[in-house]
């Protein structure tokens, strides 16, 4: 500390002669930084409207306000956020939360007005909303406001590693593919409580899944319950909209995973995962769900086939009083399930333990009983009050080239494996179809092989009409086939089976396909014809498709039933097909072909079935 | 903490409970009668600085909190020990009824304001403190604000939202 | 300043004086004064656009009303723009006194500034930058142009209105109404 | 031609002393590292001030203004400015020692109607500076007067015009720098800002005017610039021969305050009271008796 | 002479935040002053328990404008202490240079509030200008100019923009450069001097009696500093100084306050120079399904102007059940500055005030 002085100060005034160190404001612009935070840019593109920026906004400034004009998309609700000036803080809680990284802070920063009314906006980004967003060049600072912003002016954006969720998902312990491909031990392991935990807390809650999932089950509910490890009361909310979920944690087509928020730059939510979780570790589900005494309504439904539509509509039946007794030809329940996923998808043991719930509950299942050869269906109309038909695809497509006669079908191939005795396999085995059911056939045949030719090599191929990026079954299905080393030949189609002189097959041969879909988006597949490739094999497996079962229905009444134009079973807002008192669900009515689906046709036809008989 | 302390802690006061350290950090819970002789005491003992007297309100166990927070000034200037790091929460409870305390003030000069602002917040009256006016509120509010049975978001929709806009946007509205 | 505004100001030279010369009552009502300090000195030099903070209300003619209001700050405020001599500008910065910002639910703060002060212009932001400060105060060039920042003739026109207002929120004001009750309301 | 000077020099003391008001913002700015305003902005200022409506505080409020700026613009008459000095042949140093307390004075009566206790304080410090600088400049004056046998200014400029500036003049050197000392409190600027101190006293005096008694005030403020200095050019730089000269030895001076006002802060006014009777007195003091011991 | 009452802000030129004194004068003497805090009281700690973990940390910056960071700082270390979050190593080094910047930032507005409150505003704006500086550097790490919002618990919201490191050293530089400019005409100017000498002394008795901390204590030549005494982040990493002074009045405080910067920015270096590379953030669990266990924190930190604590209570539930700050502006604004107060003279108040430096958000929250 030198010894103050009184002369000393003077020598500030050298810097009368320097340059002054201010910025010239708005001549001399200063830029703000990269990461400025800024007005909100939303690309609507992107944005599912899931509300989570709404939902972590500590200030209450984001609204989600519906948008008529927009489009409804798998996933995505028609709401987009709603910023309010005059609550935002700044803060961008919601850019780290926004899931798909939709929303973004500019580094605009000017509103200036004498409304308040004009300090509440709806961002939208350049793309969206072009007439607000001026070059460089057109704008200026003197202007600048809510409506006269920079283009390409982003600040502070999203990035993956400093997100408030999650990506990742917890790894799934699974059987590798070595192993697996040996035997038909299930595929997955489940997560241990620890790892559910985790899993379930990288759930939003935007209920995005929800509005997805067919039967609207309450996703984020349950998962929340297992969140605070409360499995029972999870297990409660699942049964609310779904009765099999040990078969659904299994099988289930996951539409509410495909519309998960965290898809987009992470993993969806192990939803199908979780839900398996839960139905196994709760060892008797009657300890877990409460049962409410119904008084007998003293109705009675028939109910044709134990499918997952079946299933589901006799345990709402019940569970409202009436008497349900449900027909099968199958020996036990499940229906489609039963014999379709392999075991190692779903054991037998999962389908037992739901449908076996649903027996305690008082349903009545007169197994090995098929309608039309044991009992007829016009005794079912007639003797009870209301007939729910779940009968799904029964029947294998056949592709119906020359010498199809001589392969397998697909649901032939799979029953036998699965309830019946197991298929002797070639060791060529080629299977014709792209779809899951193509997948499941070629991995079973695959593991059939290895366990009846252990020392030989063997191969299997899947032949499909569709190319890569069309393939109807899952990308999951497809990797995991490819693991197990399945060949795929896309984009071929079938023209001919080749037989060799002892009339076994040897070969297809197949033809390089040009389009599968024509402009209207229909199937009507087209070929190159002089590009021919023959595929060799002893073994053909069809997997391309199935259909209905409709022999036991009587001519008469077969003619009374309408059916939609993509030859569905036509059902009312109630469920109730144009015959008065059958109701329809599954595979039959609806187009997505899936277990999850049904129960939800299930939930309809119930409310239907309800109101018609009582 | 060092063990003389405790044992001169346990042995004094009757109810004392003295949860081990946590990271520089002990809690003492002791009787609402005996609190004044243990801020004494912790303060003859070497923890001379009140950092803090705040107040939790257990709406369900229908008591409050209070809470003194001591730290340790250093003895000499460029000594630190371990003391020094320690914090020691001081809790006692008193009945949420017609709430009533001794002022500390006495011992530890500071603790005047936050009894005030106490006082303002919880409507807890402090014997002894020479003046309990408002210090930060402005209007009367029935429930002090800090408890937990004051809903401010209902107060700011009663109070303030029912209030008209003027002129134009009056109109438009 | 171009040949026309030259012309203009020839013509009318106290609207170009209440424009060019904002004399801001330096009042720190909220957090958003932080930004004060520096568009008044060396950095961004608000003095270049006029801009000075004064000492007292009745010196100044710009009231920049920076953050939060909470109600006992709000008492002062009324009590400072009623001081203020006419014709006078108020802006209010930064979300808070817009609808509430960050502090929407509490006790002891006021949502909507305009309620009790008419406000002739608000800065969105939280801080506004001492850049929107000089955007705002040329803004509030165009707006006294066009007389636009007519909110001291709103604060006369609709001064009971106004006054209910502020007694609703603050109880009893201790001083007398600033208009007698023959003013149109 | 009298009556022509009698409005001329006002005016031109108007003129100067707000383009010094507006110049040391500028200066100001630029030790301070920046642009400051355009040099007209008082001149905005004071038309804005003037278009505003204001709360008068009673009539003593309105006439007390009025009654120093009218003590700042006759003072002026008093002043040669180069060549024109409109009442030069009467009057000289005492009807300026007395004429600069009428400015105080009228702000104390203006201010003293308004109940602010800032404003008291402000005035009561106004009095205790004026009275803390009024003393070396009794002394001064006086060193000047015996120096020059005269009490009519335009007499020491034109001597000075012969002789020499008194300020380079070895008799009256100590006077000079003494002045030079007091200066700073003359024109109320720092580290002698303690009337108006803004950061204290909520810039005292003025706390209560607004609009147009602002802008008379700020006329006033001028005024007193251009007294404080043209005095010093005239008592101790000769005043000057035309009018630019006169100007650019006032604006040199100016500036070299304006040095000191960016460089020092505030002083207590106890502080300031107790410098202006030690240092400047005592100079003041010791120059005038050599100015007495020269003299015999 | 008669007995006045004297309002000393809130609106005032020289008042530095919304806060007010009452003083009763006689003549130029203060013989009684009232603090009368409230006008900035929004209810931080109530609006907090309505709020879940992560949506406070918007929040909480906002209780201290002129520092949010240390407030960030103490928050995120209470949640990290109930919660059992670990930090990396980068992310304390970062937050130690983030924490010193903002305390040079938080120190340069002081000196400007200092030296304009003596009327020295060439001095003041210079302080400004450099603050703001420091601001851009601030705005270049985190995006924004005053409300940062960069600690979080588990570390920081972001690691490092490129080429941060050389701006921090070249920005420190610049300001370090001007630092014989200061000296010259503030710190060892004559009328500095005379204006702050044995102006609102507090000994070491009295602070210690009334629980004064930072500058207050340190002006009176203790040593006494939570970084020091019970280090957080990297300060136990590298090597520093705590400077003190030995009167206790305003003078001493401000040149603490000065020598703190200038440790301060060779901390900064010295940090730099150790920091190593590596991960800056422990992802935080779900922010909307966060629970902490139901437990309670005292934590503390050294903020620019003394011991900032955070008495944190959970409850085991989404959202804090009871938040207190202790800020040190609240023992020095009211029970020190009252009594420091008494006997001096109207000219000082604000000098004493800010040489205290109480920052009034910080007192009502």
């Amino acid at each position: 500390m030198a010894k103050p002085s009184l002369l000393s100060p003077l020598k500030s005034a050298g810097f009368l002669f320097k340059k002054p160190k201010t910025l010239r404001y708005p001549f001399e612009l200063k830029e703000p930084a990269q990461r400025y935070r800024g007005f909100h840019l939303n690309d609507w593109g992107q944005c599912t409207g899931c509300g989570n920026c709404a939902d972590i906004c500590p200030n209450d400034a984001i609204q989600m306000v519906e948008i008529p004009e927009l489009e409804p998309k798998l996933g995505e609700k028609k709401e987009r956020p709603k910023l309010d000036y005059g609550r935002c803080c700044f803060c961008g809680l919601c850019v780290d939360i926004c899931p798909p990284g939709s929303l973004r802070l500019s580094r605009d920063y000017f509103h200036i007005h004498f409304d308040t009314d004009t300090f509440t906006f709806l961002p939208k980004d350049e793309k969206a909303n072009q007439e607000n967003f001026l070059p460089a060049e057109k704008y200026s600072v003197l202007k600048a406001s809510l409506s006269h912003r920079k283009e390409n002016y982003e600040g502070f954006v999203s990035d993956l590693q400093y997100t408030l969720f999650e990506p990742e998902r917890v790894h799934m312990p699974e059987v590798s593919p070595e192993e697996r491909k040996v035997s038909f031990i299930e595929q997955v392991i489940g997560y241990n409580r620890e790892e559910a935990q985790k899993e379930a807390g990288r759930c939003l809650g935007c209920q995005l899944c929800e509005e997805a999932c067919p039967a609207h089950l309450k996703i984020s509910d349950y998962i929340k319950a297992i969140f605070e490890n409360k499995t029972d009361e999870s297990l409660q909310k699942i049964f609310e909209d779904n009765p099999i979920p040990a078969i659904c944690g299994r099988v289930c087509m996951k539409h509410c995973e495909d519309a998960c928020s965290l898809r987009f730059r992470g993993e969806p939510l192990a939803i199908r995962w979780l839900k398996r979780y839960v139905a196994d570790t709760t060892k008797d589900y009657k300890s877990a769900l409460e049962q409410k005494h119904v008084k007998p309504s003293g109705k009675t439904v028939a109910v044709i086939g134990a499918g997952p539509g079946g299933l589901a509509v006799a345990y709402f039946l019940i569970l409202k009083g009436h008497q349900v007794v449900v027909f099968d030809e199958l020996p036990g329940g499940g229906g489609t399930m039963r014999i379709g996923p392999p075991l190692y998808r779903l054991p037998l043991e999962s389908i037992d333990k739901d449908v076996d719930y649903i027996h305690s509950l008082g349903v009545e299942f007169k197994f090995n009983t098929k309608v039309g050869r044991d009992v007829s269906f016009e005794y079912l109309l007639k003797n009870y009050d209301a007939v729910f038909l779940g009968i799904g695809t029964t029947l294998s497509r056949s592709t119906k080239v020359k010498n199809s006669k001589k392969c397998l079908l697909a649901l032939d191939f799979l029953k036998d494996n699965k309830i019946g005795k197991q298929c002797k396999v070639g060791k060529e085995v080629i299977v014709i179809g792209g779809g899951n059911v193509a997948m499941d056939v070629a991995r079973e045949a695959l593991r059939l092989q290895h366990m009846q030719y252990p020392k030989n090599s063997v191969v299997t191929k899947a032949v499909s009409l569709e190319d890569w990026d069309e393939m109807p079954a899952t990308k999951e299905e497809i990797e995991e086939a490819k693991e197990e080393g399945i060949q795929f030949h896309p984009a071929w189609g079938p023209k001919e089976v080749v037989l060799d002189e002892k009339g076994c097959v040897k070969g297809l041969l197949c033809m390089k396909v040009k389009s599968v879909f024509d402009k209207q988006g229909r199937f009507a597949p087209t070929f190159y014809e002089e590009k021919e490739r023959l595929l060799e094999g002893d073994m053909i497996i069809e997997a391309i498709g199935q259909a209905p079962d409709f022999s036991f229905i009587s001519k008469k009444l077969f003619d009374q039933l309408k059916f939609t134009k993509y030859k569905k079973v036509y059902v009312d807002k109630n469920g109730m097909t144009s015959i008065t008192g059958l109701f329809a669900g599954g595979d039959i009515v609806n187009v997505n072909l899936d277990a999850v689906t049904a129960i939800a046709d299930a939930k309809i036809a119930v409310e239907g079935i309800d109101k018609y008989i009582c | 903490m060092k063990d003389p302390l405790k044992d001169k802690l346990t042995s004094a006061f009757d109810g004392i409970q003295i949860q081990p350290a946590d990271r520089n950090q002990i809690s003492i819970t002791a009787n609402k009668e005996s609190i004044l002789s243990v801020l004494s005491l912790l303060k003859s003992n070497g923890y001379n600085h009140l950092a803090l007297i705040s107040c939790v309100d257990w709406i369900e166990e229908k008591r409050f909190e209070l809470v003194y927070i001591l730290s340790a000034y250093m003895e000499k200037d460029k000594h630190f020990t371990d003391m020094e790091k320690t914090n020691i929460i001081l809790k006692t409870s008193i009945y949420r009824e017609k709430p009533q305390f001794i002022s500390a003030i006495p011992i530890f000069e500071n603790a005047e304001p936050y009894e005030r602002e106490i006082h303002e917040l919880y409507g807890i009256h402090f014997e002894g403190h020479p003046r309990l006016t408002p210090l930060f509120l402005e209007r009367e509010y029935k429930t002090p604000p800090f408890r937990k049975d004051f809903d401010t978001r209902k107060y700011v929709s009663d109070v303030f939202d029912p209030i008209p806009f003027v002129g134009k946007k009056a109109d438009k509205r | 300043m171009d040949r026309n505004q030259l012309i203009k100001w020839l013509k009318a030279p106290a609207k170009m004086g209440h424009k060019y010369s904002l004399h801001a009552v330096y009042f720190c009502t909220g957090c958003g004064i932080i930004e004060v300090p520096p568009s008044i000195t060396a950095r961004w030099d608000a003095e270049r656009f006029g801009v000075l903070p004064v000492a007292t209300p009745r010196q100044a003619n710009l009231f920049l009303i920076t953050g939060y209001v909470s109600v006992k700050t709000l008492r002062a405020i009324i009590r400072t723009y009623e001081q203020m001599p006419e014709p006078k500008y108020s802006v209010g910065f930064g979300s808070c006194p817009i609808n509430g910002g960050m502090y929407w639910d509490s006790y002891n703060t006021i949502k909507h500034l305009d309620k009790y002060i008419p406000i002739d212009g608000w800065i969105a932001g939280c801080m506004p930058r001492p850049e929107a400060i000089f955007v705002a105060v040329t803004h509030l060039w165009t707006l006294i142009d066009k007389d636009m920042a007519d909110g001291y003739k709103r604060y006369r026109d609709h001064y009971q209105a106004y006054r209910a207002n502020q007694e609703h929120a603050l109880g009893k004001l201790e001083w007398p109404p600033l208009f007698s009750n023959e003013t149109k309301s | 031609m009298q009556m022509i000077e009698m409005i001329l020099s006002p005016l031109l003391a108007l003129i100067i002393g707000i383009f010094f008001l507006g110049l040391s913002r500028k200066i100001m700015a630029r030790i301070q590292w920046r642009y400051g305003p355009p040099i007209t902005q008082p001149v905005i200022d004071v038309i804005r001030l003037f278009s505003q409506k204001s709360v008068s505080h009673g009539k003593l409020f309105n006439l007390g203004i009025i009654f120093s700026l009218a003590g700042s613009l006759v003072l002026v008459l008093f002043l040669p400015l180069a060549q024109i000095c409109p009442l030069s042949g009467s009057g000289g140093m005492l009807v300026i020692l007395y004429m600069m307390l009428l400015a105080p004075l009228g702000i104390a009566l203006s201010g003293g109607e308004s109940a602010n206790p800032n404003t008291s304080i402000g005035i009561s410090r106004k009095f205790i500076l004026a009275l803390g600088y009024e003393v070396p400049l009794l002394l001064i004056l006086l060193a000047l007067m015996t120096h020059y046998k005269t009490i009519s200014i335009v007499h020491i400029v034109s001597i000075q015009q012969n002789t020499g500036w008194a300020f380079v003049s070895l008799p009256l050197l100590l006077s000079g720098i003494a002045y030079v000392l007091i200066l700073p409190a003359i024109l109320g600027i720092r580290p002698f800002e303690v009337v108006q101190a803004s950061q204290e006293i909520s810039s005292g005096p003025m706390a209560e005017y607004g609009g147009p008694f602002l802008a008379l005030a700020t006329i006033q403020h001028a005024l007193s610039l251009f007294i404080g200095i043209a005095l010093f050019v005239n008592l101790f730089l000769g005043g000057a021969g035309n009018l630019l000269i006169f100007f650019l030895k006032m604006l040199v001076v100016f500036v070299l305050v304006l040095f000191v006002n960016a460089a020092l802060p505030r002083l207590r006014i106890e502080q300031a009271v107790k410098y202006l009777w030690r240092w400047p007195t005592l100079l003041a003091f010791i120059g005038m008796i050599i100015v007495l011991i020269v003299r015999r | 002479m008669r007995e006045l009452e004297l309002y000393f802000g809130p609106q005032h030129l020289g008042m530095v935040g919304n806060f007010s004194i009452t003083l009763k004068v006689e003549g130029d003497r203060i013989l009684k002053a009232t603090a009368n805090p409230g006008y900035l009281h929004r209810g931080f700690e109530k609006l907090m328990e309505l709020r879940s973990w992560i949506k406070n940390f918007p929040m909480v910056c906002r209780i201290n404008v002129v520092e949010p960071d240390s407030m960030e700082m103490i928050y995120a270390m209470g949640v990290e202490k109930l919660a059992g979050i670990e930090v990396p190593e980068r992310a304390h080094y970062i937050r130690s240079i983030y924490l010193e910047l903002a305390r040079v930032g938080s120190h340069l507005f002081g000196l400007w509030a200092y030296a304009n409150m003596l009327g020295f505003d060439t001095v003041a704006q210079w302080a400004m200008y450099h603050r703001d500086l420091v601001l851009d550097l601030f705005e270049e790490l985190t995006g924004g100019r005053v409300y940062h919002i960069y600690i979080w618990p588990g570390g920081v919201r972001r690691d490092f923009p490129e080429g941060f490191k050389d701006k921090i050293v070249n920005t420190l530089h610049s300001i370090g450069g001007c630092v014989p400019d200061y000296d010259n005409t503030f710190f060892n100017n004559r009328l500095f001097y005379e204006r702050a000498k044995g102006i609102g002394t507090v000994t070491r008795e009295e602070a210690l009696a009334m629980g004064g901390t930072g500058q207050v204590l340190r002006a009176t030549g203790m040593q006494y500093d939570v970084r020091r005494v019970e280090p957080y982040a990297a300060y136990d990493k590298v090597p520093w100084e705590v400077p003190t002074r030995e009167d206790g009045d305003a003078y001493s405080r401000i040149w603490v306050v000065r020598d703190e910067m200038i440790e301060s920015v060779h901390m900064i270096f010295k940090l730099l120079d150790a920091m190593p590379e590596g991960e800056v953030y422990n992802r935080i669990p779900n922010p909307f399904k966060w629970t902490i266990p139901n437990k309670e924190a005292y934590v503390r930190c050294e903020s620019s102007r003394g011991e900032l604590g955070l008495y944190l209570v959970s409850n085991g539930g989404d959202k804090p059940y009871r938040v207190h700050f202790r800020t040190p502006s609240y023992t020095h604004g009211l029970t020190i500055l009252e009594k420091a107060l008494k006997n001096a003279s109207i000219a000082d108040v604000g000098n004493i005030m800010i040489s205290l430096y109480v920052v009034a958000p910080e007192i009502d929250r």
